[in-house]
């Protein structure tokens, strides 16, 4: 059942030490600031689960929140690597990194399969190539009916999903356009979730008869946080800082550099820092 | 002849490899570019796909990442990740993919994951994503890759996905249907695989490329076809074109 | 590859004596006018998938079209049987009827795993009921990872899959709103498709970026039937009629007048006796 | 006390079981006008799901078939129906679900599918839809029947959902974790399952209605509650509301 809560509040109600979270987001609506105010409250141990670690992955991994990855590809889209992610896979720094390695295919089906309430997927994939040895949770099935092996794994259950979406009515129910992603799955598939949206509406707006909305009795805590997803975007809102991105590679290459950008733009700041990006692109677009 | 570098050749060769009704799943990089300029010349009802759930997109400047709002603005519809990776991928809907990766060997099977053993990597791509499923779903594959010893090498570090795996029909007997890399398009040639050893081996060498060139930028012994072509040089209209987009590209990604 | 062409090209073309068939929709958007047209292009020895047969089925039964039917619900909705399907179970009228019966779940699981390219669908389902007792096409998996028995079934693969929807636009592009049912599932996992709509327009509406929409390479005839619905409804065009729901209780009890019916309605009908349909309701919604 | 019908009172009984805060799988007739009377007296913010994909409907007529145009327009958003069997009732997000059938018998299972033999049938009946599912993976399960001796039997034909199965701890021998049948309201009484023995036994019978009367129309012998309630009567709100709720629904239908 929704709550409407504050940022720090919903984080700390719903996101625990040694906790399975998947913040997802492709490429779109990334829950950026949720990532910071689990970083600034320090949150440790945590088994993340994503298709695309990203940003908020690497600056986790970087400040050593997590134990375990599970995840299919682990870049920087369009600019090169996750140098903190890279960092603690090839150098064990900060700490070691657990990794559990799928294919999007995989990820995708374990959601859904995961919201379905299923404990495993089936799809047809993973033929000839090595993830298979190195994932023991990939297995094989055979259908009863043609005598085809289909490949399984189990199904994505986080303890939390973090999402961020376009907006909320005071109900608590989350509507969600553009980029879909996997959130919706995401939610349906974890025991909790955290939701921010751009705004919190009285009503939701005249929308699609088959609009995408998370009814709020599918919901844990939303919080407003204006800008939230920056540097990635929300459609309607702002768009993607592709520049931003760019830049990322530098900050991040450098373990100092790193931590210097984290301590000016999250250790020291509030989730008030994210409506700056907000206003200016609205702005623009109007 | 105009004058051009060897990415804007490889992108073109690509391009040209496209057809008005084609459906490709398009991966970010090279083959955004090739396949946009394929809508943006000679297949302009070509369908995009890509793997972030856009259907039938037009962008104006390229993506960024898979799932940039130009996309999706400019897309038919958007479906959630599952569908397009259950509906549209698994379902058989896509006629060709396009795939790239860090290595590649004789038989165009793709290493993405890691550079060293899996479990102590000198280096850690950034992984798979959607290729382990693109090169067997695909009704066939392109690939896009700048030669190189260090990429184009005798043995892979790791098989993140298939291409024709061990030669021959070993991607048959594996139960897979489609037909895998039919193209491999490099800076300075085109593969194909040859009939029945499936090799990639050359069948168009770009304008100014010898075989040397080739060879020297390929770490196993290259096979070059009976009739090798050379393949046309970019017309002005596709240097054009070409950099009309990543122009309109660049500026549209500052300017965010 | 989508091709706009008249409903009898388009029967002519996509529907053969033998085929395996499924029309579909949930309630909304039923593809009267198409089941009419099969009826009167004769055809015979036909697989009639659906997950409620309704008055489709029926008439199509009752008219002889139909040696077998895969079902999960044969009744009138709201009103009680369906006396033809009655007719030709209880006493072999017109002739044998050959079933294979499921339930709800599992005919949308075989519409979603065969839209998919899967070959079967596995879910949590049939437990303890009779239904595997009689239909051989409901086996068991075990999931390999927590060793739960799952109900597998083979996914739904028909020759031909018959829809209403809205419109399409001048290229085949189908969007489809409201009551979305089966139908997108049902038009992806069948070789062939005829989509009949209440108008083709030069370009789509303004829509919702997550519109539901069957691209035009993954279509096959587009047929444009104002009114091809009713007595079912096409949101936003026309009501649901449901006194005619409740009044085929009466027509369809008796052999005789459920011909007379037909002939009179059907046999010596063409699509255009449905566009009367379209029009009052529209006209009156306005 | 206001002059009611006995199904109008196993109506009205039944939309009493049901909470501000219950989430229901509503099946057309007797269950869609029980979840409505309570959403339009005392459960104003109850959420009303129906099969066709509609969630958190709020029709102002009660639907004559499931996917009625009105479910859809008055909803939060409708989904399609494989997603509605796999996230929404496999998901587990259903509290309350709702069945009715031709027969049942003493343990609440339920045959919807065929009277005789199923290859040679006497009545062959719509058969399962949803029912098989909903009654394993709602939270809950309210049935809904009017009594007989010819629907309340000894004996199934043909089981097309469970309650109890055999009674005891047979239902979770199967594996099934959710709770099936915790009330059976008809238009004499309302029963509930014996907390040992699983048999649907009488815990309240409606006013007038005598115990020889129940066991006169059903056809096992029937047991009591150590402690039998008498139904409260209908109030002149709840006749009042739900007779304008049919006298609304009549006129809608009628027009169409």
């Amino acid at each position: 059942m929704a709550r409407i809560t504050s940022l720090s509040e919903a984080i700390a109600g719903a996101v625990h030490d040694g906790d399975t979270v998947a913040l997802e987001g492709f490429t779109h609506l990334i829950p950026h600031a949720a990532c910071h105010e689990i970083i600034r409250q320090g949150r440790k141990d945590l088994t993340l689960v994503r298709m695309t670690p990203d940003l908020v992955y690497d600056q986790m991994i970087g400040m050593g929140c997590v134990k375990k990855l599970v995840f299919s590809w682990g870049g920087n889209p369009g600019v090169g690597s996750l140098h903190r992610f890279r960092d603690a896979v090839e150098n064990g720094w900060p700490h070691k990194l657990e990794i559990e390695e799928h294919s999007h295919a995989a990820m995708a089906n374990a959601y859904e399969a995961g919201a379905s309430g299923l404990p495993c997927a089936i799809f047809r994939g993973y033929i000839g190539g090595d993830l298979p040895k190195v994932n023991a949770k990939i297995k094989r099935v055979t259908c009863p009916f043609t005598g085809e092996e289909l490949a399984a794994i189990p199904s994505h259950r986080p303890d939390v999903a973090v999402i961020h979406a376009q907006r909320a009515d005071r109900a608590g129910n989350v509507m969600i356009e553009g980029v879909l992603g996997v959130q919706k799955e995401a939610v349906l598939a974890s025991k909790r979730s955290v939701v921010t949206v751009e705004e919190i509406v009285d009503e939701l707006p005249e929308r699609s008869l088959n609009a995408v909305v998370l009814p709020h009795w599918t919901v844990g805590h939303v919080a407003m946080v204006p800008g939230g997803a920056f540097p990635s975007y929300a459609q309607g809102y702002y768009p993607r800082n592709n520049s931003f991105y760019k830049a990322w590679d530098d900050i991040a290459k450098d373990r100092d550099s790193f931590h210097a950008w984290m301590k000016t733009n999250v250790l020291d700041k509030g989730p008030d820092a994210f409506a700056q990006y907000a206003r200016k692109h609205k702005a623009a677009a109007e | 002849m105009a004058d051009y570098k060897p990415t804007e050749m490889m992108t073109i060769a690509a391009a040209r490899l496209l057809k008005n009704d084609d459906i490709c799943f398009v991966g970010i990089g090279q083959p955004s570019a090739a396949c946009n300029l394929a809508r943006l010349t000679h297949a302009p009802e070509i369908t995009l796909i890509y793997e972030s759930g856009t259907l039938a997109t037009k962008p104006t400047v390229l993506p960024l990442s898979i799932g940039d709002g130009e996309l999706c603005d400019t897309a038919l519809t958007t479906v959630s990740v599952p569908e397009m990776f259950r509906y549209w991928l698994q379902g058989g809907r896509i006629k060709v993919g396009f795939l790239g990766g860090a290595q590649i060997d004789k038989f165009a099977n793709l290493n993405t994951t890691v550079v060293g053993p899996y479990d102590k990597p000198k280096v850690r791509l950034p992984g798979g994503g959607g290729a382990p499923e693109i090169a067997t779903s695909c009704g066939e594959i392109f690939i896009i890759m700048a030669q190189g010893k260090r990429s184009f090498v005798e043995k892979l570090d790791f098989v993140t996905s298939i291409g024709h795996v061990s030669g021959g029909d070993s991607r048959q007997k594996l139960g897979v249907k489609t037909k895998g890399p039919t193209k491999l398009i490099t800076d300075l040639a085109v593969f194909a695989p040859d009939p029945q050893t499936k090799e990639m081996i050359v069948v168009s060498i770009h304008p100014g490329v010898t075989r040397e060139q080739i060879q020297e930028n390929t770490g196993w012994p290259v096979k070059f076809a009976a009739k090798v072509d050379e393949t046309p040089a970019p017309t002005a209209k596709e240097l054009d074109v070409l950099r009309e987009l990543h122009a309109r590209t660049n500026r549209a990604h500052a300017a965010a």
